[in-house]
C-alpha cells in the first residue's frame, strides 16, 4: 500500500500535510507523535472514514478510490477504533454478522459456525449469544479483529489498542498481531503512544509531528531514539517524593461501604484518604474505578456502610454536601460530564465562584482573565468552550478547581493529553496540597505521581502501599486479574 | 449583515407559505381570503370590546409562555402546562366561592391560590421526573388529564349548584371576585395586566443577571455537569417547573374570574398549548413573548367572529398558528443550512 | 328591506350535524327561516368547553346582537347560568333557553323564558319498542350525565319497557334488566368522559341486545349496524333527531326526536307581534299525531328494525298512551303509583299519579333501575 | 369462560387494533432512532382523510391508503426537518401534533356524522371455530388480523433479517453503522416513513372499523400519547408492545365496567388510564422491572433481561453526520 501526497485541513488546522508513505505486507508498521499530530486523522482516510482533501491511495500498484469504510474493507483496509466501534445492544453473533453481505435472512447457524472457528484459531474466547455492552474492551477487541479477518481485510489499522487492556491482554493481542503479520502476510499498522508497545511489537516505525511526516525507522531502535524522532528533545521522567508525613488527619472515610450498580459490586471497601496524599487508581475500564470515586464524592450513595468526610457523617448525602465539606469531583467526559460546550469561560467560573443571587459579571470577568493567564489557556473569556482545544479544555477543567478543596477526585486527569501537558497539569494540581484521588489508562503516570496505589478488577481492590516496591508489569498483572 | 437578510428573507417568506396555505383551505370552503381576514381583523380590533377580547386572550397566554421560557431554559418540555393552569383554575375558583372578603382581598387570595395551585401540580411533574423518571412529556400529558377531570369532578360534584348542576358550571362566584374592567370600553383588568408586564420584566432580568438563571441555562444545556460544576441540579430542576406552574396558575386564575366567574371544564382552553407554540417560535427568547403572544391573541379573537358570520370553523385559527410555527422553524433550518454553507465556502 | 329582516341568534352546544340534539335545534331554526319570511338565523355550533374553550357565551351574544339579532336561543341547559347574565347585560333582545327552569324559578329577567319539550312521551314509546324486541330481557341505556332531566327522560324509558315486557311481551317485570350506564357528559369527550363505542360494545358483549340512547351523538346506532352484520341480533335507540337512525338503519328500532321549530316559530310570531311574556313552557306533543311536523315539537319515528309485529304492538300501547294523555294533562302516563325511588322511598301510592313538577325534578332513578342515581 | 367475558376480550382484542398498529409504526420509527412525536395529531388527521377518501370513493381500501400517504407525509417531514435541517425533532413533533389535530378538525367538517363504508368483519374460516380462543382472535375484521401479521413481521424483520440488524444499528450506534456501510440517514428516511405510514393506517382502523365514522369530538384523541408510552412500556420490542397495548386497553375497559360497581365519582374514574400510565412508566423508568428480575434463578436472569429490556435506543432523537 502506498500513500501520496494525502492532505487533510480542518479550518485553520492542516491535520496531514503532504505525506507520502508506503506499508508493506508482512510487516507491523507503528504510527507514533504527540497529541493532535495527525496520525487518527491518517488513519481514518486509509480506512474510507473521511475523505482526504487531496492525494491517492495506491494498493498493489493501482491507484484506488473508495468513499465509506465498507468500501475499504472491500479493498481489503479495516480499522479497529480505539472504542470499538460496535452495537452494544447486539449479541457478539449479531455483531460479527453485521456488516457481512448475503440475504436477506440471516444464516445464524454458518455464521455461528465461522465465529466459533476463528475465535479457536486465536484462542478468543467469545460466546457467541453474549450482549457486546457485557464484554471487555479486550474482549470487543478481538471481536472486531475476528469480523474483520472474517470480511477478508488485508491491512488491518488499530488505533491505540492497548489503552484498557491489561498486560496479560495486550500480550494476547500481540501475539495474535505477530501471526497474523507473520502467517497471512497482512500489514498491520498500529498507533500508539507507548514506546515500549512500539518496541515490543513493529517492524518499522513512522513519525508524525504537527501534520507532517517527520521520520521513519526500521526496527530494533532504543527508546530514547524514538523520544528524540517525537519530541525533537528527550524527556525525562520525574520521580515523586512522597510528601506524606505520618500521623497526617484523615480527611476521608469509608467503613464497611457496600457499592452497586448494574453490573458491578465492589462488597466491601474499607478505606481512608489522609491530607495531601495522592493514590491512584489503575484497572481497566469498567472495574470499578468510576464506581469508588463516585462513591468517594457522594454522586453514588453506598448500598451500606457510612462515608465520613473530616470526621463528619456524609453517607448518603448529595454531591453538594460532599462538595461544601471540600470534597470536589472533575469527570473524564469533559464536554459531556464537567464543561458546558456552549457556555462561555466567564460563565463557568461565575457557576463556580458566584454564589449570590446577583451575579456581579464583572467580578466573574476579572477572575476568569486571571485564572486564563495562570492556567495559561488559549481562550478569551467570552469564548464558548466548545472553540477551545482538547487540551485547553482540560487546562479549564482544571482552572476551575478550587484552591482550598480537602480532597480532590479527578478522574483520568491528563486523558488525551501528550507528555508535556500532563506533567504540567500536574505540577498545577500538587501545588494545591490537596489530597488527591485520581484514575488512569498511562501506568506510568500511575507509578509517577501517587503514594499510594489501588488497582481494580472486577470490583476487587488491591492495595499497594508503597508504589516503589511494584514494577509497571506488576501493575499490569494485577490489572489482569493476577492479584497474588 | 448578508446573513440576517437571508434570514428575514426567511421568516417572511414562511409567514407567506403559512398565510397561503391557510388562505388556499379558505377558499377550498368557497369563502373569500380576503373576506375572512376582514371579519377576523374587525373581530380583533374593531371596537374597544373586541380589543379587550384580544387583550384577555393575551393576559393568560402572556403569562404561561413567560412560565414555559423558564422550564425551556432549563431544557424542560412542560407540556402540563395546561394541567397546571387548571389546578391555578380550580384552585381560585375555591376562593371565589367560598372565601368571603371584600374584593381587595378576595381578588388577590384568589390569585395567589391560583399560584400556588399551578405550582404545585408543575412540581408534581418535576417529582415524577426527578424521582421516578417519568418524562415531562408523557407525566405532563397524564397529568393535564387528570387536572380536566378533577376541575370536572368538583363542577359536578363538591360544588354544584345547589339546584343540581349541569355539569357545565359551578355557581357563580361572590360578587366581590368580579374583576374591575379599566372602563366600559376597556374590559380588562389593570391588577392582571401588571401582573403580566412585571412577570416578563421580572422572568427576563432574572434570567439574565441571577445566579438562579444561570444555573437554569447550566441544567438546561448540560445537567451532569452543571452537578459537577457546583449546581444543585434537583433543587433548579424542581424550581423551573414550580415558577412555570405558577405562571401558569395566575393565567388559570384569570381564565375563571375574568371569562366566566365560575369554574368551568377545561378553564385553561387550550391557551397552555398555544403558549408551547409561542415558545417554540421565539426560540426561548424572554422579550419577545409579548409580541407573539399579542398576535396569536388576536388571530383566536378574531377566528371567533368568523366562525359567527361565515361559518368557518375556529380550528382555523390553530391551524394558521400550526401552519406558521412550523413554516418558521423548517425555514429556520433552511437559512441555517445556507448560511452555514456560507460559512465553509 | 331591512326592516323585513328578522334575525334571530341559535347557540349550540353541540355541531350543527351531530344527528342529534344539536341538530335538532339547527333544524328547528331553519324551519323557522323557511315558514317565517325575512327571519334569518344567525348560528354557532359547538360551544363546549372542548371544541371552543376560549369563546363564552357573552363573545358570541354579543356578536349576534352586533349583527342585529332580537331573539337569542341558547340551547343547552350548558348555557343555563351564562344565558341568564347575558339576558341581564343586553335587556332588549328576547333570550330563550332551552330546557332550563329560570323562570321556574323566579331568577329570570323579564326577556328570558324557557322552553323545553315533554321528551318523555316518546320515551315511554321508546323503552316500550325496546321491550318488545329483546330476546334476553337486557335493555342498556347510555345516559350523558345526572341530573333531574336525564334522570327523568331515562325514568320515562324505563316505565315504557317494564310496562310492554309485561303487558305485551309477555314477560315478567321482575326480569327485565334495565341498566344506565352515564359517560359523563352531554356527548363523548377522549380523556374526560366514558368513550360511547366502547361503553356501546361493552352493553352488547354483556348479553344486552338493545341499547338506548340518552346522550346526544349515535354511536350506539353504529355499533349495533356492526355487529348485525357480524350475524348478532342487536339494536339501538338513539335520540334526539330525525336522522338518528341513518348511521345503521336496519339496527335502528326508531328514534324519540324533537321538532323543535314549532315551539321557536310560535316564539317568534310573538316576540314579532309584541305578545311575548317571559314563561316557562313544558310543550307537550301534539297528541292527535305525535308526528306531525307542523304541529308536533316531539315525537317517535319508528325504525327498519322493528319487526311488523311489534311495530303493531308498539301501536296498540301508543293508542293506551295516548287515550290517557288526553284526560290526563297534569302528568305523564305510567307514571303511576305505586312507584318507588331507587332507594325506597315512595315517590306515588298506589292510586296516586306523580305531578308534573315532580317528574321535571325527579330526584332519583326509580326503583328496578340499575345504575347510579347521582 | 362466560359469553360475557369472552365477548369482552373479542372486544378489547377489535378495540385495541389501532393502538397496535400505532404503537409498532412509532417502535420502528424509534428503534431507527427517530421520534416521531405527532402521533396524537397525525392519528386523527389520517382517521378523518381516510374516512373522508374512503366515503367519496366508496372503497375502504382506497381509504386505507389515504390514511397511510398522510401519516407517511407527517413522518416525512419530522425526518427532513430533523434530518436535512437539524431542527430538534420533539419541537418538530409537538407542532405537528396540534397543527394536525386542527387540520382533522377542519377539513374534517364534511365529514362528520355521515354514514360511510366499513371494513367488513371476516371471521377466519377453521381457525374461529376454536373455542374461545377462536372467538377472541380470529372472528375480526381484516385490519385486527394485520394487527398480528405486523407484530409477527415487524419482530422477524428487526431480529432475523440482515436489514433489521441495519435497522437497530442505526438507532444504537449510527457511527458503526455508517462503518459496516449502512446509509444512517437514509434508513432514518425509510424506516420513520414507514412507520409513519403505519400510524396513518392506525387512524384508518378507527375510522373505518373500531369507531367508524368521524365525529366532532374525534374519540381516539388522547390515543396517540397513550401509543407513545406504551412503545416505552414495551420496551421497543413488538412483543412487548402488543401486550402492553392489549394490557391497556383491558384495564381501560375494567375501569369502565366498575362504574356500575364500586361507588366512586365517575369523573375520577375516568383519570385511571392516565394514572396507569404514569405508573407503568414508573414502573420501567425506575427500575422496578430490574428489581424483579433479579428474584429469578441466575440462569434465567440474563433471558428474562433480554425479553424485558427497556433501554431506548441509544442514539434516539440524536443526528447523525458524517465523520
Ligand atoms: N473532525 C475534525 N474537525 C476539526 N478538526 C479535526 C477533526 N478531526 C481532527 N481534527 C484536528 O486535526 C488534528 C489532528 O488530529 P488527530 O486526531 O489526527 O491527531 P492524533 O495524532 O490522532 O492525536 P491523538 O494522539 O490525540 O489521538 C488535530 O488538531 C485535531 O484537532
Ligand atoms: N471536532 C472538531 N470540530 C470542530 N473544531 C474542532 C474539532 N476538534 C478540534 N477543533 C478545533 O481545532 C483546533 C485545534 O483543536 P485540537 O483539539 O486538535 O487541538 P490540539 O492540537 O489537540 O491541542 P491540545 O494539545 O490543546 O489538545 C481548536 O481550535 C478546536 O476548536
Ligand atoms: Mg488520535
Ligand atoms: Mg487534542
Amino acid at each position: 500500500m502506498q500513500l501520496k501526497n494525502i492532505h487533510k485541513r480542518f479550518g485553520q488546522v492542516h491535520a496531514n500535510n503532504n505525506i507520502s508513505v508506503t506499508f508493506h505486507p508482512g510487516r507491523v508498521i507503528g504510527i507514533l507523535g504527540e497529541n493532535g499530530a495527525g496520525k487518527s486523522t491518517l488513519m481514518k482516510i486509509i480506512a474510507g472514514y473521511q475523505p482526504a482533501d487531496s492525494g491517492e491511495i495506491w494498493l498493489d500498484g493501482r491507484p484506488v478510490n473508495y468513499h465509506d469504510p465498507r468500501d475499504a474493507i472491500s479493498h481489503g483496509i479495516g480499522m479497529l477504533q480505539q472504542d470499538p466501534l460496535d452495537i452494544g445492544a447486539f449479541s457478539v453473533l449479531e455483531n460479527f454478522v453485521y456488516g457481512q453481505s448475503g440475504g436477506i435472512l440471516l444464516n445464524r447457524k454458518t455464521s455461528r459456525q465461522q465465529l466459533i472457528a476463528l475465535c479457536q484459531q486465536f484462542n478468543f474466547e467469545l460466546d457467541p449469544d453474549t450482549p457486546v455492552s457485557q464484554l471487555s474492551i479486550a474482549q470487543r477487541q478481538q471481536l472486531e479483529i475476528i469480523r474483520l479477518l472474517g470480511l477478508g481485510v488485508k491491512v488491518l489499522i488499530l488505533d491505540e489498542p492497548t489503552t484498557g487492556i491489561s498486560a496479560a491482554q495486550k500480550e494476547q493481542l500481540f501475539n495474535t498481531l505477530k501471526r497474523l503479520a507473520k502467517e497471512q502476510n497482512m500489514t498491520i499498522l498500529l498507533v500508539s503512544h507507548k514506546l515500549e508497545d512500539v518496541l515490543a511489537l513493529c517492524d518499522e516505525v513512522i513519525v508524525l509531528r504537527a501534520g507532517q511526516l517527520v521520520g521513519d525507522m526500521q526496527m530494533p531502535t532504543t527508546k530514547a531514539a524514538l523520544v528524540e524522532l517525537m519530541f525533537g528533545a528527550q524527556i525525562q521522567p520525574v520521580k515523586r517524593e512522597s510528601r506524606l508525613q505520618p500521623n497526617t488527619p484523615i480527611v476521608l472515610d469509608m467503613q464497611q461501604v457496600h457499592l452497586h450498580d448494574g453490573r458491578l459490586d465492589i462488597p466491601q471497601i474499607n478505606f481512608s484518604l489522609r491530607a495531601g496524599e495522592v493514590i491512584g487508581l489503575a484497572g481497566l475500564d469498567g472495574s470499578g474505578q468510576a464506581l469508588f470515586m463516585r462513591a468517594c464524592a457522594g454522586l453514588i450513595k453506598p448500598h451500606a456502610g457510612r462515608v465520613f468526610v473530616k470526621g463528619q457523617d456524609l453517607t448518603g448525602q448529595s454531591y453538594h454536601q460532599f462538595n461544601r465539606s471540600g470534597v470536589i469531583f472533575a469527570a473524564s467526559g469533559r464536554l459531556e460530564e464537567g464543561l458546558i460546550a456552549d457556555m462561555t469561560l466567564t460563565e463557568h467560573i461565575a457557576l463556580m465562584y458566584e454564589q449570590n443571587t446577583w451575579i456581579n459579571w464583572r467580578r466573574a470577568h476579572q477572575f476568569t482573565q486571571r485564572q486564563i493567564e495562570r492556567f495559561n489557556v488559549r481562550g478569551k473569556p467570552d469564548d464558548p468552550i466548545q472553540a477551545l482545544s482538547g487540551g485547553n479544555q482540560q487546562r479549564v477543567l482544571m482552572g476551575l478547581l478550587p484552591e482550598n478543596a480537602t480532597a480532590l477526585i479527578l478522574e483520568q486527569p491528563t486523558r488525551g493529553l501528550d507528555v508535556d501537558s500532563a506533567r504540567w497539569i500536574w505540577d498545577q494540581l500538587l501545588t494545591k496540597n490537596s489530597a488527591i484521588i485520581y484514575s488512569s489508562a498511562d501506568l506510568d503516570e500511575i507509578m509517577t505521581y501517587s503514594d499510594r496505589i489501588i488497582v481494580f478488577y472486577a470490583g476487587r481492590m488491591k492495595v499497594i502501599d508503597d508504589p516503589h516496591q511494584v514494577t509497571v508489569s506488576d501493575l499490569g498483572h494485577y490489572i489482569g486479574g493476577d492479584f497474588s | 449583515m448578508r446573513e440576517r437578510l437571508i434570514r428575514l428573507g426567511f421568516t417572511s417568506g414562511a409567514l407567506i407559505l403559512a398565510l397561503g396555505v391557510t388562505a388556499l383551505l379558505i377558499s377550498m370552503f368557497d369563502h373569500s381570503p380576503i373576506d375572512v381576514l376582514e371579519t377576523a381583523w374587525d373581530g380583533a380590533f374593531k371596537d374597544g370590546r373586541r380589543f379587550s377580547a384580544v387583550v384577555n386572550f393575551w393576559i393568560p397566554l402572556t403569562l404561561a409562555s413567560i412560565g414555559l421560557v423558564v422550564t425551556f431554559t432549563a431544557g424542560l418540555w412542560n407540556i402540563g402546562i395546561e394541567g397546571q393552569m387548571i389546578i391555578g383554575a380550580v384552585c381560585a375558583s375555591w376562593a371565589g366561592l367560598y372565601f368571603e372578603a371584600p374584593s381587595v382581598i378576595l381578588i388577590p387570595t384568589c390569585i395567589l391560590l391560583g399560584a400556588i395551585g399551578g405550582m404545585l401540580w408543575g412540581m408534581l411533574a418535576g417529582l415524577l421526573k426527578l424521582r421516578f423518571g417519568v418524562h415531562e412529556i408523557f407525566g405532563g400529558v397524564a397529568l393535564n388529564f387528570i387536572a380536566a377531570n378533577i376541575a370536572i369532578y368538583f363542577i359536578s360534584g363538591p360544588w354544584q349548584p345547589p339546584e343540581g348542576g349541569s355539569a357545565q358550571s359551578t355557581p357563580p362566584f361572590q360578587a366581590a371576585a368580579t374583576l374591575p374592567r379599566i372602563s366600559d370600553d376597556l374590559q380588562f383588568n389593570l391588577l392582571f395586566l401588571l401582573i403580566t408586564i412585571g412577570a416578563i420584566i421580572a422572568i427576563g432580568l432574572l434570567l439574565m443577571f441571577t445566579r438562579w438563571g444561570l444555573t437554569l441555562r447550566a441544567v438546561g444545556k448540560n445537567a451532569q455537569s452543571a452537578l459537577l460544576l457546583g449546581v444543585r441540579t434537583e433543587r433548579v430542576t424542581l424550581s423551573a417547573f414550580m415558577v412555570c406552574g405558577a405562571l401558569g396558575g395566575i393565567a388559570g386564575a384569570h381564565r375563571v374570574l375574568q371569562a366566566y366567574s365560575s369554574l368551568r371544564p377545561s378553564p385553561a382552553g387550550g391557551i397552555g398549548f398555544l403558549a408551547l407554540l409561542v415558545v417554540l417560535l421565539i426560540s426561548f427568547r424572554a422579550w419577545w413573548v409579548p409580541f407573539i403572544a399579542f398576535a396569536l391573541a388576536a388571530i383566536i379573537a378574531g377566528s371567533t367572529r368568523v366562525k359567527t358570520l361565515l361559518q368557518l370553523d375556529q380550528s382555523l385559527a390553530g391551524v394558521l398558528q400550526g401552519l406558521i410555527v412550523l413554516t418558521i422553524l423548517i425555514f429556520n433550518g433552511l437559512a441555517d443550512r445556507l448560511t452555514r454553507k456560507d460559512h465553509h465556502e | 328591506q331591512d326592516d323585513e329582516e328578522f334575525i334571530f341568534g341559535m347557540v349550540l352546544v353541540g355541531p350543527r350535524d351531530d344527528r342529534g340534539w344539536s341538530q335538532a335545534h339547527y333544524e328547528g331554526g331553519l324551519y323557522v327561516e323557511e315558514r317565517i319570511p325575512g327571519a334569518r338565523m344567525l348560528y354557532f355550533e359547538s360551544l363546549n368547553p372542548s371544541d371552543t374553550p376560549e369563546t363564552t357565551l357573552m363573545d358570541v351574544v354579543s356578536l349576534f346582537v352586533d349583527e342585529g339579532a332580537q331573539v337569542i336561543f341558547t340551547t343547552s341547559d350548558a348555557f343555563e347560568e351564562d344565558t341568564n347574565a347575558v339576558a341581564r347585560e343586553f335587556p332588549d333582545v328576547v333570550f330563550i333557553n332551552v330546557s332550563g327552569d329560570d323562570v321556574l324559578v323566579g331568577t329570570a329577567p323579564p326577556n328570558l323564558g324557557n322552553v323545553m319539550a315533554q321528551i318523555e312521551i316518546p320515551r315511554l314509546i321508546a323503552g316500550c319498542a325496546a321491550a318488545l324486541t329483546t330476546q334476553t330481557g337486557k335493555i342498556g341505556y347510555l345516559g350523558p350525565l345526572i341530573n333531574a332531566e336525564t334522570r327523568r327522560v331515562s325514568s320515562s324509558a324505563y316505565l315504557g319497557a317494564r310496562y310492554c315486557y309485561e303487558n305485551y311481551a309477555g314477560g315478567n317485570a321482575e326480569d327485565l334488566e334495565f341498566k344506565v350506564v352515564w359517560i359523563g357528559f352531554w356527548f363523548p369527550i377522549p380523556g374526560v368522559t366514558l368513550d360511547a363505542t366502547e361503553q356501546s360494545n361493552a352493553f352488547f358483549d354483556d348479553g344486552f341486545d338493545v341499547v338506548m340512547s340518552g346522550i346526544d351523538t349515535a354511536e350506539m346506532v353504529i355499533v349495533a349496524g356492526q355487529r348485525q352484520q357480524e350475524g348478532e341480533n342487536v339494536y339501538a335507540i338513539p335520540y334526539n333527531s330525525l336522522e338518528g337512525c341513518n348511521q345503521a338503519p336496519e339496527a335502528c328500532l326508531g328514534v324519540p326526536y324533537y321538532n323543535w321549530g314549532v315551539a321557536y316559530k310560535s316564539i317568534i310570531e310573538e316576540v314579532q307581534a309584541g305578545t311575548w311574556e317571559s314563561r316557562w313552557d313544558w310543550v307537550a306533543p301534539d297528541y292527535e299525531d305525535m308526528n306531525n311536523l307542523e304541529t308536533s315539537i316531539t315525537g317517535f319515528a319508528l325504525g327498519e328494525g322493528l319487526s311488523e309485529e311489534n311495530a303493531a304492538l308498539l301501536q296498540e300501547f301508543i293508542d293506551e298512551l295516548v287515550a290517557y294523555q288526553m284526560e290526563n294533562q297534569d302528568s305523564f302516563f305510567l307514571w303511576q303509583g305505586p312507584l318507588n325511588l331507587q332507594d325506597g322511598t315512595i315517590l306515588a301510592e298506589e292510586g296516586e299519579t306523580v305531578s308534573l313538577e315532580d317528574i321535571w325534578y325527579l330526584p332519583q332513578l326509580l326503583e328496578g333501575m340499575q345504575g347510579d342515581s347521582e | 369462560m362466560s359469553d360475557a367475558l369472552v365477548n369482552s376480550l373479542n372486544s378489547i382484542v377489535a378495540a385495541t387494533t389501532p393502538l397496535v398498529i400505532a404503537s409498532i409504526g412509532e417502535t420502528i420509527t424509534e428503534r431507527a432512532g427517530v421520534i416521531n412525536l405527532s402521533l396524537n395529531g397525525s392519528i386523527l388527521l389520517a382517521a378523518m382523510a381516510g374516512f373522508a377518501a374512503a366515503q367519496t370513493s366508496n372503497s375502504v381500501i382506497i381509504g386505507i391508503g389515504v390514511a397511510a400517504m398522510i401519516g407517511a407525509a407527517v413522518a416525512l417531514i419530522i425526518a427532513f426537518a430533523a434530518i436535512e435541517l437539524r431542527r430538534d425533532q420533539v419541537a418538530i413533533g409537538f407542532v405537528l401534533t396540534i397543527l394536525t389535530a386542527d387540520l382533522a378538525t377542519f377539513l374534517g367538517k364534511p365529514y362528520v356524522n355521515i354514514p360511510g363504508p366499513r371494513i367488513p368483519n371476516m371471521p377466519i374460516p377453521l381457525l374461529s371455530d376454536i373455542p374461545v380462543v377462536g372467538r377472541i382472535f380470529f372472528d375480526h375484521d381484516l385490519m385486527v388480523y394485520f394487527s398480528f401479521a405486523l407484530v409477527l413481521m415487524s419482530w422477524y424483520w428487526m431480529f432475523h433479517t440482515r436489514y433489521g440488524l441495519a435497522l437497530r444499528a442505526v438507532g444504537e450506534n449510527p457511527q458503526a453503522a455508517f462503518a459496516r456501510g449502512t446509509k444512517v440517514n437514509y434508513q432514518r428516511y425509510i424506516y420513520t416513513i414507514i412507520g409513519g405510514a403505519l400510524v396513518g393506517v392506525a387512524g384508518a382502523a378507527y375510522s373505518l372499523s373500531v369507531k367508524a365514522g368521524w365525529f366532532a369530538n374525534a374519540p381516539m384523541d388522547g390515543d396517540g400519547w397513550i401509543a407513545l408510552a406504551i412503545v416505552i412500556f414495551g420496551g421497543w420490542h413488538p412483543f412487548r408492545v402488543i401486550l402492553g397495548a392489549y394490557l391497556f386497553a383491558a384495564l381501560r375497559r375494567i375501569v369502565a365496567d366498575l362504574q356500575s360497581t364500586v361507588d366512586f365519582p365517575l369523573v375520577l374514574l375516568n383519570t385511571l388510564p392516565w394514572i396507569l400510565m404514569i405508573l407503568t412508566l414508573m414502573m420501567v423508568s425506575s427500575g422496578t422491572l430490574e428489581r424483579l428480575t433479579r428474584l429469578l434463578p441466575a440462569r434465567l436472569q440474563r433471558q428474562f433481561r433480554n425479553v424485558l429490556r427497556s433501554d431506548p435506543p441509544a442514539a434516539i432523537g440524536t443526528r447523525f453526520d458524517k465523520n
